[in-house]
């Protein structure tokens, strides 16, 4: 039940994101929405790692022999697909920066130089 | 093929440089008749095909015309017209010859070939007739081109011109009509004669 | 050799060099070589003993076994696309420290691509493989960024779209591990084999994977992106991201693909093919270098994934499919960097003038075999693969698919193409001979013969300085290699194929030595081959044999005339000569298509080296493919269940032939690539190159097609022929003969320019022999067969004579000619010669082969045919005599005054062509008898010797006794003649004519030459618009017009591609079926 | 408006592929096989008490790796993109506001501290070296706001940077020598199960990895923090 | 026979047929003459021309192809002459026609006129290429028809051979060709027409346009082998067409021979030599009435509407006439 509350709720944010990065016309924007479709995704990489009433896979004190552990590889993924999302944003952004610099506009249509 | 040998060659001066390479600049030789039966033989078969040359040069020329109807019929005597210099034998000055048609009469002469024979029509070819005193014609025709028999009258009737015709035939049948030869023989007083009286000499002295 | 060493070498030269930075430039630089290198070195050195025979590689990581770490697997697949992606890698490198675009970011960056790359080919785990995917997207990211302004733009567009399809990665991988509770590619196949993404997310799970990975190797609809990449990028990136990175995506695709459904196997194979289709249809109109190598790679990779998924259904075992999707994928890796490194390159030296260095001999010759190994020829891997694919699709008788293959390939084939032709032909600023093509008169300044600028010691010292091109040479060779491999496997890796690309490449290769040397090599290599090739063939075979080979060192002696280099004209025109060789002594399907490739494509190159042949040779080149691709569909499909019903393999064959010899309708090409190529080339072309269309219908009507249809045995291939599934060819093909006969004829009247007319003559005399052999009787054949040999030889020495003319007179037209029998006596005899053979005048040997082409149309029921035969070769007399009058008769010009003979070399192979017409004249049974006995052998013999009278069932022709005649009747009026009038007769100069009592002005006012055949184009004025050119024009302009419609999809704003990327996913969605 | 139209299709469209993701989600309560096998056999092999841990840094070290190498790539390119071009003009002091100033200071070596803290014990507890390099990071970007300080030393960030990455390739081939393969932390003793130095080279590789990402963001972040100026137009 | 006989008896037939061509010309002149009312030229006037020019004492040559083309030409009408086979069944006026059937006929005589075309064409005078151009235009519009009718006549006889074809039309007039197929030998006739050079189709050698067109520049001993040339090529065709078209003339059958053998039962050898030369004369004496008459009463056509004309009607007749055969 939770599980199904988690991934939908990701993947509606990856319809926002992919909304944002459709509609909006600022770069920034763009980016945001494409960092909201991470969020997003990542959201459902853990959601699908989830089962109902496990614990994290921390051997630690509190670990009684009965318990239940979630499944950790989805949580290991998901922490590499963080760090990959934050290099892409990291490196679009520096786009930006040099795109707005270079034109002084943000906008996406006004850099159509290539054209056919 | 005729080599050309040490033959004395024809100065060419009215001819600029450039065009000195279009000529042949050798000079009419006399080519003597070969005597005998064959010689008799040979002038019977140039007396019975003259061949004209149509290029009417004055007033005369409207009496070959009348020779080619029923009326006169020179194919009778194996006479015909031919449009080009090189294949008639015959030459007829029809009348006054102005400077300028000389000129065009010397040229297509010496383009005849071998026997060739000239028929001086009406009396302006004699003494130059009732253009003696002009300034462009020519008084007598026989100081530029040899002519072998004169016709005289303010143009004398297609029969005369027949008679003339006749006349010439036994003259070659006598062997006697040799112009060709005389004209290479004193080339140089012809030639004088002529560019005495034609300024505008843009031709080889002599056209082949 | 363990794979990891290089990935640890990689990433830990990628960390440290800002220390090394700090050492200086020169160690960084070092570093960063010796990196790749020792990357080239592992790779090789896996390759080598997989080779050997080794099993695959199988390497785990973090000690633990596959399911519970990420293990990588190398097969002989993934180590030759590593090895290859090593060696482009580094050569990239040198490429990029060349152009001293290397700051320290920049090679941090690349070390990591190199990473990226080599982590996509080895790696057996999903989510391993989406982060070496996006390793070597960042790095790509970052490295497009580096070439200014507008190439921020268009890294900031390849984001976007690499971005939406890593989330499609990663949504489709999680799923994944989902269903099946692995993320090993090989654990999942089970998982998937044993029935667990059967369900609704299965699919639709599979699906997104497929399609990121599709966005990642940029399908049509969806890559306006990438194409906006390739044109900004640096040329040194554009090169890897077309080759190193796409391949290596697509070795991942090809991991993944085991998971797919076969309707999704379809849909994606669909899309391949689309792709290729329409980026090759859009690629025509490109004017920007870069963007149209970016169109043909996104083609290339899609008839990549196209060719992956046709192979898939057919359970061929591994190595045939990997010899067609390798081959293909290899070629266009090493050819693709090639080009983009040339261009780069090109750029740079834009200095040196004009279209940069390319025109000089490597860099062309260099960029010649990129561009011929990616339009498939021989002997190219590409081409091999090529076959076996088209193979594949003729017996599963898609015919749509193979159409659109074909389009594709020639749409690539004209871009490519006119892109070669441009930049390697060196501007002809001298203007070269003037000439007038059709009726626009083309006016050029006086021309010396056009020598090659440099002397060879410039050329190599050049050569050396601008070291990179060196580089470049790395790939070609191994290409090369690659070449070798693919014939060996293909089987026709021996001596007969491979000899004309072996000659080819010496010649290019001695390109430094003079120019007579190499043409003495090449003759002699041509007269041996002869010599080699008599004994080993007879009948039909060996007289083709010997017109061809004989024929074609006769012709390469002739091009000795000319001092000056030419490095193209021998290389090709030995190569060409030959592979006509190759093409007699061919026994299997696969060789008798290559010889027959490079046959024609070599013809298209000769003519190329012409100085405005540019235009001409590029319609050559779509011909020569085109009668390629169709004669390949029916080669292919011999051996084969015959899916091809023998009308439509009959119709394809012969449009093939027919194009290369220029039949009525196919000819547009002929004219001007035989009038634009060089002199000496034309005669080589026309007389030998064009004759090899006829042999070839012959085979394939005696050999070839009865095999297909198990016709064997002369009787059932006859009767089929003439009343069987083949009787309307015969119908057909005569009328065809006869009115290319007859139309180039009428043409060939009203050209000004002599090399036009004798090309429109060449196209009618080929007609005529297409019509004797359209009676597919002995008559008939042994008509056509001596037709071409006749046509050989006066063509030959009409070309070679006009060769002569053209060098001294410096102009083509025929009006500014005149009187030129004074100066070129020899030339006047040959020319004098040809024209009676070929208007078929009785003495001489040409009225032999009007003689069998009549009778034989009469006695085989034609008489309609026969009567438009004769009346063309009554029109053929005219421009003949047009021809003789208005060079050698007539008013000699003065600009001729100072000209002398033509050289030795081209008037020596003349005389031996006047000595061979004359023995044939005098002595027809010297040639006849050998050749009716060779089509005796083939069909029942319907006319024959009686002594030295040819009998046939209707007439009778006794060439002795026609030449005995015509001397006697000819010497007597001679001598009488000489005796009567020679001796009077005085030679006299060109102005002593009767000329109306008037002199001559000027030679050109007094020569009639100009328009000479005024009425007839008068009375025949409607019949002159040339249809053929009109048609073939028409539809090239719609091409076009079709194609700069779609260019309008990319409007070049990121966020529309973005659009375009979604709505694609939807639509393959769709196609595929996942929703339901 | 066509482009609106379209979106809004293109949306529907997306919506409409990933719905069957969401509405039959697989439901079976087991752990998949593989994910039952790390949690039982992991603490033995490895000793690490933090299962992800262990699964990120030895069984899917490749994984790791290949993040580290995405991060460095992203910074180079950040760095490539936007370094210095020399047209910058002095760029003026942050006027920030007090609290910001003097509490930075007080806060920014707890950050720090905190941060080691996390990749020191990421076998033990949840978070790694990727979590504690971030907080550094943070730290430091606190430092830049408040304004005390304008620019970081780059010669000890490269430094820090190249270093660290050198030494995981390093502990990477250590493995390959003296353990069973590339990636493999075992060469070092497990110690006992718990303590700080146990599970082999785990919380070495962790360290170095969190050593550098807080460089390489100190990096991003240092590389953003250059306004480039263009004639007239104020940053 | 042996070779020096057939060498002989080539002679022979050549020096009958030249002289009957020389005659033919002069008659015709004589013929026209009289219509126009003039008494005309003497009969035997080609024979005074030629030995006029030959006697000719000077001669200008431009060059040797100039020299060889009345060679030409007159190698062109023997050779055309000399593989027609004249009369039917007689050894002695066979000629060489073993050697070449009736398409090596037609192609030598593009010999003559090619050689022709050279000669002229090194005149150096504009006027001889615009008369050869003109002649080359015309001369390949006439070939369709003449080649339709030939091809009729071929396919009917189920024969390229001359012999085969006049031996096909012996036995009285009922199977000559002009009555098996009138159609081919309409067309065949205007072909003629084309050939003969009168007038409609005199263009090219028009006088007052181009002085007599081609041999403009030919005079003396060249003119005279022009001349020789035009009677035998003139009688080489007259031949050619009472073979193919008007049943021949032979040795050994035929309506004068029918009559002398029912005088003299057995008919000597040369007595049937004799009447078949004599009925050749007669049938080519008429057939060139036809062409004199056309010639006199039509003026002339430009070179394209005679094109025009030879490809129109004519080539249609011709087209007729082979579908007639073929039935």
């Amino acid at each position: 039940m939770i599980i199904q509350i988690i991934v939908s709720v990701g993947a509606l944010l990856v319809l926002i994101g992919l909304w944002g990065l459709l509609t909006r016309r600022n770069l920034i924007k763009m980016i945001i929405g494409f960092s909201i479709m991470d969020t997003g995704t990542h959201l459902i990489i853990v959601g699908l790692g989830y089962r109902e009433g496990a614990t994290a896979p921390i051997l630690d004190s509190s670990i009684t022999p009965g318990t239940h552990f979630v499944d950790p590889i989805p949580s290991a993924l998901v922490l590499t697909a963080i760090v990959i999302g934050l290099a892409v944003t990291a490196l679009m952004l520096a786009y930006a920066v040099r795109l707005y610099s270079s034109r002084g506009s943000a906008l996406i249509e006004d850099f159509k130089e290539n054209a056919l | 093929m005729k080599t050309k040998t040490d033959k004395p060659v024809l100065p060419n001066l009215d001819l600029p440089a450039s065009d000195k390479g279009y000529f042949c600049d050798a000079r009419p030789e006399v080519v003597e008749p070969v005597k005998g039966i064959w010689e008799n033989f040979l002038n019977w078969g140039r007396a019975n095909s003259l061949w004209i040359l149509g290029f009417g040069t004055g007033c005369g020329a409207i009496e070959l015309r009348p020779l080619m109807t029923s009326r006169y019929d020179m194919y009778r005597f194996g006479v015909q017209p031919r449009p080009t210099p090189r294949q008639s034998g015959l030459f007829i000055i029809g009348g006054y010859a102005s400077v300028k048609t000389l000129k065009r009469i010397v040229r297509s002469y010496e383009q005849m070939q071998g026997p060739k024979f000239v028929l001086g029509l009406g009396s302006c070819t004699v003494n130059g007739g009732m253009y003696w005193d002009s300034y462009n014609t020519i008084n007598r025709l026989d100081q530029y081109i040899p002519v072998d028999v004169y016709i005289a009258g303010c143009m004398p009737r297609p029969e005369a011109l027949l008679a003339g015709i006749k006349a010439l035939k036994q003259r070659i049948l006598d062997g006697e009509a040799e112009g060709a030869n005389d004209y290479a023989r004193n080339f140089d007083w012809y030639k004088a004669n002529q560019k005495k009286i034609i300024t505008d000499w843009n031709m080889p002295d002599y056209n082949w | 050799m363990n794979p990891l060493i290089a990935l640890a070498v990689l990433m830990g030269t990628a960390f440290t060099m800002p220390l090394f930075e700090k050492a200086g430039l020169k160690p960084a630089r070092l570093i960063f070589l010796a990196a790749l290198t020792l990357l080239l070195v592992i790779s090789g050195g896996i390759l080598v003993n997989l080779l050997n025979g080794a099993p695959d590689l199988e390497v785990a990581t973090a000690g633990f076994k596959a399911p519970f770490s990420i293990n990588f697997r190398i097969g002989l697949a993934e180590a030759a696309v590593w090895s290859a992606a090593a060696l482009v890698l580094l050569i990239g490198g040198s490429y990029m420290i060349h152009r001293e675009e290397d700051g320290m970011y920049d090679r941090m960056l690349y070390l990591v691509l190199a990473l990226g790359v080599t982590g996509l080919i080895l790696t057996r785990d999903l989510f391993n493989l989406f982060v070496f995917l996006e390793i070597s997207s960042i790095a790509v990211y970052g490295l497009i960024g580096r070439g200014g302004e507008r190439s921020l733009q268009a890294g900031f567009k390849y984001m976007i779209a690499g971005g939406i399809s890593s989330i499609l990665f990663l949504i489709g991988t999680v799923f994944l591990y989902r269903l099946t509770g692995t993320l090993n590619i090989d654990g999942m196949a089970a998982a998937a084999g044993s029935g667990s993404l059967a369900g609704t997310v299965g699919a639709s799970a599979v699906f997104i994977l497929a399609i990121s990975m599709l966005i990642e190797l940029k399908p049509f609809p969806a890559n306006g992106w990438a194409l906006d990449a390739y044109q900004e990028a640096p040329s040194g990136i554009g090169a890897l991201l077309s080759s190193a990175q796409a391949s290596a995506v697509f070795i991942a695709f090809t991991k993944i693909s085991p998971l797919f459904g076969d309707r999704l196997a379809a849909v994606l194979g669909g899309i391949g093919m689309l792709t290729f289709f329409f980026a090759n249809l859009m690629g025509m109109r490109q004017k920007d270098e870069k963007r149209m190598f970016g169109y043909s790679s996104t083609g290339q990779i899609g008839l990549v994934i196209f060719a992956w998924f046709a192979v898939r259904g057919t359970g061929m075992p591994e190595t045939a499919a990997w010899f067609i999707v390798g081959g293909l994928l290899l070629t266009h890796l090493f050819a693709k960097a090639g080009l983009f490194w040339l261009s780069g390159l090109a750029d740079k030296s834009k200095g040196e003038g004009g279209n940069g260095f390319l025109h000089k001999v490597l860099p062309s010759a260099l960029a010649g075999i990129f561009v011929m190994s990616l339009l498939a020829l021989p002997p190219f891997p590409s081409f091999f693969a090529k076959m076996e694919l088209v193979k594949l699709l003729v017996t599963g008788g898609s015919w749509w698919i193979l159409t659109a293959l074909f389009l594709g390939s020639l749409f690539e084939a004209a871009y490519l193409f006119t892109w070669l032709v441009k930049k390697t032909k060196a501007e002809c600023t001298d203007g070269g001979a003037d000439t007038v093509n059709g009726d626009s008169l083309v006016v050029g300044k006086r021309a010396g013969p056009d020598i090659l600028t440099d002397s060879p010691a410039a050329e190599v010292s050049s050569l050396l300085k601008s070291s990179t091109s060196l580089w470049v040479v790395i790939p070609a060779l191994a290409l090369g290699g690659l070449s070798a491999a693919w014939a060996y496997m293909a089987g026709v890796f021996n001596v007969i194929a491979m000899a004309p690309f072996a000659a080819a490449l010496l010649m290019l290769l001695l390109a430094f030595l003079p120019g007579r040397v190499r043409g003495f090599l090449a003759v002699l290599v041509s007269a041996a081959a002869a010599w080699w090739i008599w004994p080993r063939t007879e009948g039909i075979d060996q007289i083709f044999a010997m017109l061809f080979l004989g024929g074609g060192s006769l012709n390469l002696f002739a091009g000795l005339y000319r001092k000056d280099r030419r490095p193209g004209f021998w290389a090709f025109s030995l190569m060409t000569v030959l592979s006509l060789g190759a093409l007699v002594l061919a026994r299997t399907p696969l060789e008798i298509f290559m010889a027959w490739e490079v046959m024609s494509v070599g013809a298209v190159l000769i003519a190329l080296q012409g100085k405005r042949a540019a235009g001409p040779a590029r319609t050559g080149m779509l011909f020569a493919l085109g009668g390629g691709y169709l004669l390949m569909t029916v080669l292919m499909s011999i051996g084969t269940t015959t899916v091809l019903s023998p009308a439509v393999a009959a119709i394809l064959v012969v449009i093939a032939f027919l194009s290369k010899s220029g039949a009525l309708g196919l000819h547009v090409w002929v004219p001007g690539s035989y009038a634009e190529a060089d002199n000496d080339a034309t005669s080589l072309l026309s007389s030998v190159i064009s004759k090899a269309g006829i042999w070839a219908m012959m085979i394939f009507s005696i050999r070839i097609l009865p095999g297909i249809y198990g016709l064997d045995g002369p009787e059932l291939w006859l009767q089929a022929f003439n009343s069987g599934p083949f009787s309307f060819l015969s119908g057909i093909l005569g009328w065809i003969g006869v009115l290319t006969a007859l139309v180039a004829t009428i043409v060939a009247v009203f050209q000004e320019d002599i090399k036009y007319t004798l090309a429109w003559s060449s196209i009618s005399q080929l007609g005529y022999i297409i019509l004797a052999f359209s009676l597919f009787d002995h008559f008939g054949w042994t008509a056509a067969i001596y037709l071409s040999i006749n046509h050989f030889l006066f063509k030959a020495m009409l070309f070679l004579a006009i060769t002569g003319v053209i060098y001294r007179v410096k102009t083509r037209l025929m009006y500014k000619m005149g009187g030129l029998i004074a100066p070129m006596p020899i030339t006047f005899i040959t020319v004098l010669i040809a024209i009676i053979a070929l208007a078929g005048v009785p003495p001489l040997s040409g009225f032999g082969g009007k003689w069998l082409v009549y009778s034989a149309l009469i006695q085989g029921g034609r008489p309609v045919q026969a009567a438009l035969a004769m009346f063309s070769s009554g029109i053929a007399f005219l421009y003949l005599y047009r021809l003789i009058h208005s060079i050698f008769l007539g008013q000699r010009k003065d600009d001729s005054l100072g000209i002398k003979e033509a050289p030795f070399w081209l008037i020596l192979p003349q005389i031996v062509l006047i000595a061979l017409i004359m023995l044939i004249s005098a002595f027809p049974t010297v040639i006849l008898k050998p050749i009716i006995a060779a089509v005796g052998e083939l069909m029942p013999a319907v006319i024959g010797f009686e002594g030295s009278t040819l009998m046939s069932a209707i007439g009778y022709w006794n060439g002795s006794w026609v030449m005995y005649v015509t001397m006697g009747v000819f010497m007597i009026p001679l001598v009488l003649l000489l005796i009567g009038t020679g001796r009077k007769t005085r030679k006299v100069k060109q102005f002593n004519i009767v000329f109306a009592a008037e002199r001559p002005y000027r030679p050109e006012t007094t020569h009639y030459a100009h328009n000479f055949f005024a009425p007839y184009r008068k009375a025949l004025g409607s019949l002159m618009n040339p249809l053929g050119r009109k048609f073939w024009e028409g539809s090239a302009g719609g091409v076009t017009a079709v194609s700069s419609a779609f260019r309008r999809l990319y409007t070049g704003n990121g966020q529309t591609y973005a659009l375009h990327i979604v709505l694609f996913t939807m639509a393959a969605a769709l196609f595929a079926g996942v929703f339901a | 408006m066509i482009k609106r139209f379209l979106a809004i299709i293109a949306l529907l469209g997306a919506a409409a592929v990933l719905l069957p993701f969401v509405l039959n989600l697989p439901t079976e309560e087991a752990l998949p096989e593989l994910a039952s096998k790390y949690i039982e056999n992991a603490p033995g092999e490895l000793g690490a008490a933090n299962l992800v841990t262990s699964i990120i840094v030895t069984y899917r070290g490749l994984d790791t790796l290949g993040e580290v190498a995405v991060l460095f790539a992203a910074t180079a390119a950040v760095g490539l993109l936007l370094k210095r071009t020399g047209n910058e003009v002095g760029v003026s002091h942050w006027k920030s506001s007090e609290i910001l100033k003097s509490g930075g200071g007080f806060l920014f070596p707890l950050i720090i501290l905190y941060g080691v803290y996390i990749f020191l014990h990421g076998h033990l507890t949840p978070g790694g070296g990727f979590q504690g390099g971030v907080v550094i990071a943070t730290g430091f970007l606190l430092l830049l706001l408040s304004g005390s300080v304008d620019s970081f030393n780059h010669t000890v960030m490269s430094l820090v940077e190249s270093l660290s990455g050198f030494a995981y390739v390093a502990v990477a081939l250590a493995g390959l020598i003296w353990a069973a393969g590339f990636l493999d932390p075992r060469f070092l003793p497990q110690g006992d199960f718990g303590r700080l130095f146990s599970a082999g080279a785990i919380p070495v590789i962790y360290s170095l990895i969190g050593l550098k990402v807080g460089a390489e963001l100190l990096g991003i972040l240092d590389a953003m923090r250059c306004k480039v100026r263009r004639e007239g137009v104020t940053a | 026979m042996t070779i020096l006989g057939q060498i002989g008896a080539a002679a022979f037939s050549v020096f009958i047929f030249i002289n009957y061509g020389f005659l033919l010309a002069g008659s015709m002149a004589r013929i026209r003459a009289r219509v126009q009312g003039r008494i005309g030229q003497p009969v035997y006037q080609p024979y005074i021309d030629i030995l006029k020019n030959n006697a000719r004492r000077t001669a200008v040559h431009h060059g040797v192809m100039f020299f060889l083309g009345p060679v030409f030409r007159l190698a062109g009408g023997l050779g055309t002459f000399l593989f027609i086979p004249a009369i039917l069944n007689s050894p002695l006026f066979a000629n060489f026609s073993f050697s070449g059937d009736i398409l090596l006929v037609m192609y030598f005589i593009f010999f003559g006129q090619l050689g022709m075309a050279l000669g002229a064409g090194q005149s150096g005078h504009p006027y001889s290429p615009i008369g050869v151009s003109r002649g080359l235009a015309q001369m390949s519009a006439f070939e369709m028809p003449f080649i339709l009718s030939v091809l009729a006549l071929a396919i009917k006889h189920n024969s390229l051979s001359i012999t085969a074809i006049v031996q096909a039309q012996q036995g009285g007039i009922a199977n000559w060709s002009m009555i098996t197929n009138p159609l081919a030998v309409i067309a065949a006739i205007i072909a003629f027409l084309g050939m003969s050079m009168h007038n409609p189709f005199s263009v090219v050698i028009a006088p007052q346009e181009i002085p007599i067109g081609p041999p403009t520049e030919y005079h003396s001993g060249l003119l005279g082998m022009l001349q020789t040339n035009r009677s035998i090529f003139n009688a080489a065709k007259l031949v050619l067409y009472v073979n193919l078209f008007f049943g021949g003339a032979s040795a050994t059958e035929g309506v004068l021979y029918a009559l002398s053998a029912s005088v003299l039962h057995a008919v000597p050898v040369w007595l049937g030599v004799t009447l078949g030369v004599v009925t050749m004369v007669i049938k080519t004496f008429l057939l060139y009435f036809i062409t004199v008459f056309v010639g006199v009463s039509f003026p002339r056509f430009r070179t394209d509407q005679s094109i025009r004309f030879f490809l129109f009607v004519p080539t249609l007749i011709g087209l007729a006439g082979l579908f007639l055969a073929r039935l």
